[in-house]
């Protein structure tokens, strides 16, 4: 079945089975291989992308269900000229240390930011809660994605 | 709003209008686009990056922003023209003799290209320490996590749905699941033989019966441990490419990629200038992935079929079929004076080791020299055995024996210390290692820094704060 | 996953008449959290998806004269965040908050969890303590019944084959009414309920009114515990009732052993945390008063 | 009702295998603009370890972490290392990277003495300049020393070398030897609240004291801190695979139950003062150590609280109960 989508703010398409998840959609048909695979079947959090403004497990939703909307990957984050405040202060944090959660949870902290740009450490907590972390304990990526809150609060601000 | 309408092939379409039906101007792009990510070239680099001296720098990784950038390349992330997908079937026994094998019927499904079992896998055993694990199992399977068979197909669907035509005759054998069981005299053994022990460890000091007799107060207690799996988020995962040159490159998450060619070339009996192994950046391993898994299978899976082969552990695969943490029984006896000072402390070790030896060795090594804990006691004897069950094989993981006995030496110390009436602090303080401190093997150590990681931790916490 | 038709209906009607079309070979996706897990294990010989998920008459939530209406394929990421739910529904939100983690809230629906019918639905008691009632459409029609009669055993609903659940409908009186939830689990984060419970009352001056407390996980459907609440009703409110409440509770519980945790663990949890939902709702209920005597 | 406990754990950890010989070889060589690429037959393993690697090189040659560009992982391309296991990276490949990284150096010494007039063994590096020992001002930048090394002498700054941690065969019967090099230590403190009607513990907090001599990085370092401590909680509190006549029941990150951000408490790293003579640097390691000590932490820390002994772990919120409830009839038994 053909699916049409807007990633990343481009419009993509493809003809795929339809019991396609967005997932492998994303990975196979429109090589985007960001987000991941990590259980298969939405425990992990490594294959979160935003659909239409909400996050979301893409391996437990059929491509099809996607058909027409909008979805935002890790790919979509950063610009030519500069990365996404959250993609700085996970580096300057050391936040990412295998990284194959990194851009599942990106996603997460951005779909949190998007909603709520100072949340507290409890709401990061709650936020990320669909992301396991094997490396990190999680910590450097708390402070990080607080971080970036303020940090987009700033350039706000100063807008 | 307007209702979306999809379907591919129903027989109401009055209900529904078929997806190919709408307009011309919805069909897919010719050419994909070809920038899926966008990042910038030129950033202001991390200042730790550009200072000297280097070393006590909290420089930032560069491997870190392709992490976050999405950028990174794990191995599920590499293709390649014409790749397979490799699955792998799991003994249906946690002890059976395979009688026999039947590919054919799964041969025959929709876009399967090869099929591997033991009996094909030219030297079909490996390890670190002994090579007892078969790559898959053949004849007998020893844990439900036993590779029997592996096919490669088109996609990993059609390899999937290949396994369940393959059709394994077993004979079942008794199986032992606890390791106590396992040590005695007519338990099931896994390897044959007449035990399952399978190693063994000694560390004597001193004379620990004599040390105990003289001690006012002796403690007495066994702690046992679970397993537990590495859960990286990766799963482990391999691709194998041959070339016209008969020269094998594998692409691994393995983290140890000179041995890993080591055990390859003598798996495959090949030599190992033909073999290039790639250790791409993991995701996540540890000790998870420190020895091969199914590296062998997938490079005579792409042997026979002449085409780049993928395999992805599923994460049911990574539990049942790769290593995990021993679990520990422990049972230990500690004599102390009415000071608190440690006379003596005697400790018995039982490592259930699953099916295979793996990374035993190490193990049982690093658990009994680490026994009984970083404290000077003249009078030592750790006895420590490995045995065999039909379980999970376990390996290496984070501290090697080390997070279990620690849990028991440690857990022992509060409860001398409550006895006592003596601050948990103190009771360490009081038997810690110093500089020069004799190990239990008689080493003598040097950069002790025991005592000032406790009483900088004592201090943070505000430790006497909260005792008063 | 198999080879798979994926159906998108035009209205709920179509639906069904695609499902009795299809017969047993067709299935209903709604948030797809535990079905697409299902058919990827185990698909059986279901080779249809009829997404309902975006019909118009499953979808919204609705303040009217006869109560709340919430559309059954409403998510839970939209019941957390709908106003209206917040304010009069405040357990049916917490109980939503402690549904998976945000992304599978993001794509699971209240509908898709009541259908699933798994007995620990975190849902359920906090709907069945308002006396929620659910509608259904089927070829025959629609019909509504108390959200209790929906269950009928583990993973079994009442639905007949082809019909679906449309609505849960929460009463006007309900409303507002002092309640709690707590859901008991192995951790913190996306957690599976080992026990879930919930309670709402009224209190006339000290005495316990309509007093309602229902469980999960407990029995191999969620239950209304209604020997407790007959105990409760009309006396006057102390611990050591609320007490025996919590473990007449227990009694008409059936919980299961398994490797989660054992019978007995299970029945400790479920007069713990009775009791504590029937605190914490007469506090409120309490709060309530205070506040109505400012007023 | 929730009470608060609080316990301590301390322990020794070596660093590299048990007596087995485990050696790194590396190759470093340093481009003639000065910046060097280190090769190494190690593997990221999410560590950053081929960061502090890259730090170890840099330091040797008087350079910064950016300009040593590090190629890994590959046997067509890069030097034998026993691998990412045993906490060995920064120590035994550190090492050998320090040997092969002096190597180069002192080609560039021999290359540069004649041009400060002194002997190659009074220069030292610092700041990407070779320099009289104590002596900044008369020095030269080594991209140009690089340059005259290699594209005027033909000697180019390459260096190769191995380490393998010295150790003494343990004796058979009493396992008496020396079967490490080094060994690091430390102390974990939990700080918990304990559900007396639940079982259920909740870690508040975690103040985690480590040595690993001098900390290369000491981000990384505590990354790796904060890090086996999650493994730690989940050791303690929740993972366990289950079997039922050898088949697990719980393969799968639904029921095999490990620590969420959710179930994380607030870390505290220390770092203490040390330096070990026989690492890079005084560097020593710092991977698997972390999580060691914390699942006993957390026993110690619900004995204070509830006055229970957990001796199997992990301490499920059902064990917990059990105990508290074992406690409890015994010490009615007792008052009867």
């Amino acid at each position: 079945m053909l699916v049409e989508l807007t990633v990343n703010g481009e419009s993509r398409s493809a003809n795929v089975p339809p019991e396609t998840t967005l997932l492998k959609m994303l990975r196979e048909y429109l090589g985007l291989t960001g987000a991941k695979l990590g259980c298969d079947v939405g425990d992990c959090g490594t294959c979160t992308v935003i659909v239409d403004g909400v996050s979301v497990n893409s391996c437990l939703m059929l491509a099809g269900r996607a058909d027409g909307c909008d979805v935002t990957t890790i790919e979509g984050l950063a610009t030519a000229d500069e990365l996404h405040p959250l993609q700085q202060k996970f580096e300057e944090h050391g936040a990412l240390q295998c990284g194959f959660c990194g851009p599942g949870m990106l996603i997460s902290a951005k779909n949190l930011l998007d909603t709520n740009p100072e949340p507290s450490v409890f709401e990061v907590r709650d936020a990320l809660a669909g992301n396991l972390c094997r490396c990190t304990g999680y910590t450097k990526i708390i402070e990080a994605v607080i971080e970036a809150g303020e940090m987009m609060n700033q350039e706000q601000a100063t807008v | 709003m307007a209702t979306r309408v999809k379907d591919v092939q129903t027989n109401v379409e009055d209900l529904v209008t078929a997806r190919e039906a709408r307009a011309p101007s919805r069909q897919p792009l010719a050419v994909p686009i070809d920038q899926p990510v966008t990042f910038p070239l030129e950033l202001p680099e991390s200042e730790a990056r550009l200072r000297t001296p280097a070393v006590g720098q909290r420089a930032t990784r560069p491997d870190g922003r392709l992490h976050g950038l999405g950028q990174t390349q794990y191995i599920d992330d590499i293709t390649f023209p014409h790749m397979l997908h490799a699955k792998i079937l799991r003994s249906e026994y946690a002890h059976a003799r395979i009688v026999s094998i039947d590919t054919s019927e799964a041969e025959k499904m929709p876009g399967v290209i090869a099929t591997l079992t033991g009996a094909e896998v030219p030297e079909n055993s490996f390890g670190p320490t002994y090579q007892d694990q078969p790559i898959l199992a053949y004849p007998i399977a020893r844990h439900r996590g036993d590779g029997v068979a592996a096919v490669a197909a088109t996609t990993e669907q059609f390899a999937l749905d290949a396994l369940e035509k393959i059709r394994v005759e077993y004979e079942p054998l008794p199986a032992v699941f606890d390791p106590l069981e396992a040590l005695e005299d007519d338990s099931p053994k896994v390897h044959g033989g007449d035990t399952n022990i399978y190693t063994s460890k000694v560390i004597k000091k001193g004379d620990v019966e004599a040390g105990l007799a003289a001690s006012d107060h002796v403690f007495e207690r066994r702690f046992s441990t679970q397993m537990v799996e590495h859960v990286p988020l990766e799963p482990h995962a391999t691709i194998a490419s041959w070339d016209g040159n008969g020269r094998v490159s594998i692409w691994s998450s393995l983290g140890r990629i000179t041995l890993g060619r080591e055990d390859l070339a003598r798996t495959l009996q090949m030599p190992q200038s033909r073999i290039r192994l790639i250790g791409t950046v993991v995701g996540g391993n540890f000790g998870g992935k420190n020895e091969i898994t199914n590296e062998p299978i997938v490079a005579l899976l792409s042997r026979k079929s002449r085409r780049p082969v993928k395999a992805i552990y599923s994460r049911g695969d990574e539990f049942v079929s790769s290593t995990i943490r021993h679990p520990f029984i422990m049972d230990y006896t500690t004599g102390v004076d009415n000071e608190g000072r440690i006379l003596a402390r005697k400790i018995r070790l039982v490592l259930d080791g699953g099916a295979y030896c793996s990374w035993t060795g190490t193990t049982i090594g690093k658990g009994s020299i680490l026994a009984p804990g970083p404290y000077n006691i003249d009078n030592v004897l750790v006895e420590a055995y490995a045995v065999y069950t039909n379980k999970t094989t376990t390996g290496a993981m984070r501290g090697f024996g080390a997070p279990q006995v620690c849990f028991a030496y440690e857990s022992q110390m509060d409860d001398m210390a409550d006895a006592l009436g003596i601050d948990p602090l103190e009771i360490r303080l009081r038997n810690g290692f110093s500089e020069n401190s004799l190990s239990p093997t008689g080493q003598s150590l040097q950069s002790v820094a025991l005592k000032e990681s406790l009483t900088q931790a004592a201090d943070r916490f505000r430790w006497k704060e909260w005792q008063a | 996953m198999r080879p798979m038709n994926y159906i998108v209906p035009e209205s709920a009607e179509a639906a069904v008449a695609i499902l009795a079309e299809r017969g047993e070979n067709a299935c209903p996706l709604a948030g797809g959290t535990d079905l697409v897990v299902d058919l990827k294990h185990a698909p059986g010989n279901i080779n249809a998806l009829v997404d309902v998920s975006g019909l118009e008459e499953f979808r919204g939530i609705d303040e009217t004269d006869e109560g709340l209406r919430i559309g059954s394929m409403v998510t839970y990421g939209e019941i957390m965040e709908h106003p209206v739910c917040i304010e009069k529904t405040p357990e049916v939100v917490a109980a939503s908050h402690t549904v998976g983690a945000v992304q599978t809230r993001n794509l699971g629906t209240i509908g898709g969890n009541l259908v699933t019918c798994v007995p620990s639905a975190d849902s359920a008691p906090a709907l069945m303590v308002l006396d929620a009632e659910v509608t259904l459409i089927g070829t025959n029609g629609w019909r509504r019944m108390p959200i209790e009669d929906f269950f009928v055993g583990p993973r079994k609903t009442i639905l007949e084959p082809c019909e679906l659940l449309a609505e849960i409908w929460i009463p006007g009186h309900t409303l507002g009414k002092p309640s709690s939830f707590y859901k008991f689990g192995l951790r913190k984060g996306q957690a599976l309920a080992l026990v879930n419970a919930a309670a709402a009352l009224e209190l006339d001056g000290d005495r316990i009114v309509e007093p309602r407390i229902a469980l999960g996980a407990v029995a191999p459907t969620p239950i209304r515990a209604v020997k407790a609440e007959a105990l409760l009703d009309g006396q006057v409110v102390n611990a050591k009732l609320l007490d025996e409440a919590a473990k007449i509770s227990v009694t008409e519980s059936k919980p299961i052993d398994d490797f989660r945790a054992s019978r007995n663990y299970r029945r400790q949890l479920i007069r713990t945390l009775t009791r504590r939902v029937l605190e914490r709702s007469v506090e409120i209920a309490r709060e309530r008063q205070e506040k109505d005597k400012l007023h | 009702m929730k009470k608060r406990g609080r316990g301590m754990a301390c322990m020794w950890y070596p660093i590299g295998f048990t007596v087995a010989a485990n050696p790194s070889a590396a190759t470093v060589k340093v481009n003639t603009d000065g910046t060097a690429t280190l090769l190494t037959g190690t593997v990221e393993t999410g560590q950053g370890a081929l960061t502090v690697l890259a730090q170890i090189a840099a330091e040797t040659l008087g350079l910064a972490t950016d300009d040593v560009h590090v190629v890994s992982g590959d046997t067509d391309v890069t030097p034998m290392d026993t691998g990412a296991i045993a906490s060995r990276t920064t120590y035994v490949t550190g090492n050998a990277i320090v040997r092969a990284a002096e190597k180069a150096r002192d080609i560039l010494f021999e290359a540069a003495a004649p041009l400060l007039n002194v002997k190659p063994e009074q220069l030292e590096v610092r700041d990407r300049r070779i320099q009289v020992l104590g002596f900044p001002a008369r020095s030269v930048a080594i991209d140009k020393v690089v340059h005259h090394s290699e594209t005027v002498l033909g000697n180019p700054a390459i260096g190769s070398a191995s380490y393998n941690p010295p150790t003494v065969d343990m004796d058979p019967e009493t396992g008496q030897g020396k079967p490490f090099n080094t060994y690091v230590y430390a102390t974990q403190i939990a700080d918990v609240e304990v559900d007396d009607e639940t079982g259920e513990v909740e870690i508040l907090k975690i103040v985690a004291v480590h040595d690993c001599g001098t900390p290369i990085n000491p981000m990384l370092v505590e990354g790796q801190i904060q890090g086996g401590i999650s493994m730690g909680v989940g050791f303690a509190l929740q993972e366990e695979i289950l079997f039922e006549e050898g088949r697990q029941i719980n393969p799968n990150l639904t029921n095999y139950i490990m620590p969420t951000s959710l179930d994380m408490p607030d870390i505290e790293v220390g770092l203490v003062d040390n330096y070990d003579p026989t690492g890079p640097f005084g560097a020593k390691g710092a991977g698997e150590p972390t999580a060691v000590p914390t699942a006993a932490c957390i026993m110690n820390a619900i004995y204070d609280a509830v006055g229970v002994r957990i001796t199997a772990l992990p301490a499920t919120a059902e064990r917990v109960l059990t105990a508290i409830n074992e406690k409890r009839a015994a010490e009615q038994a007792d008052a009867a």
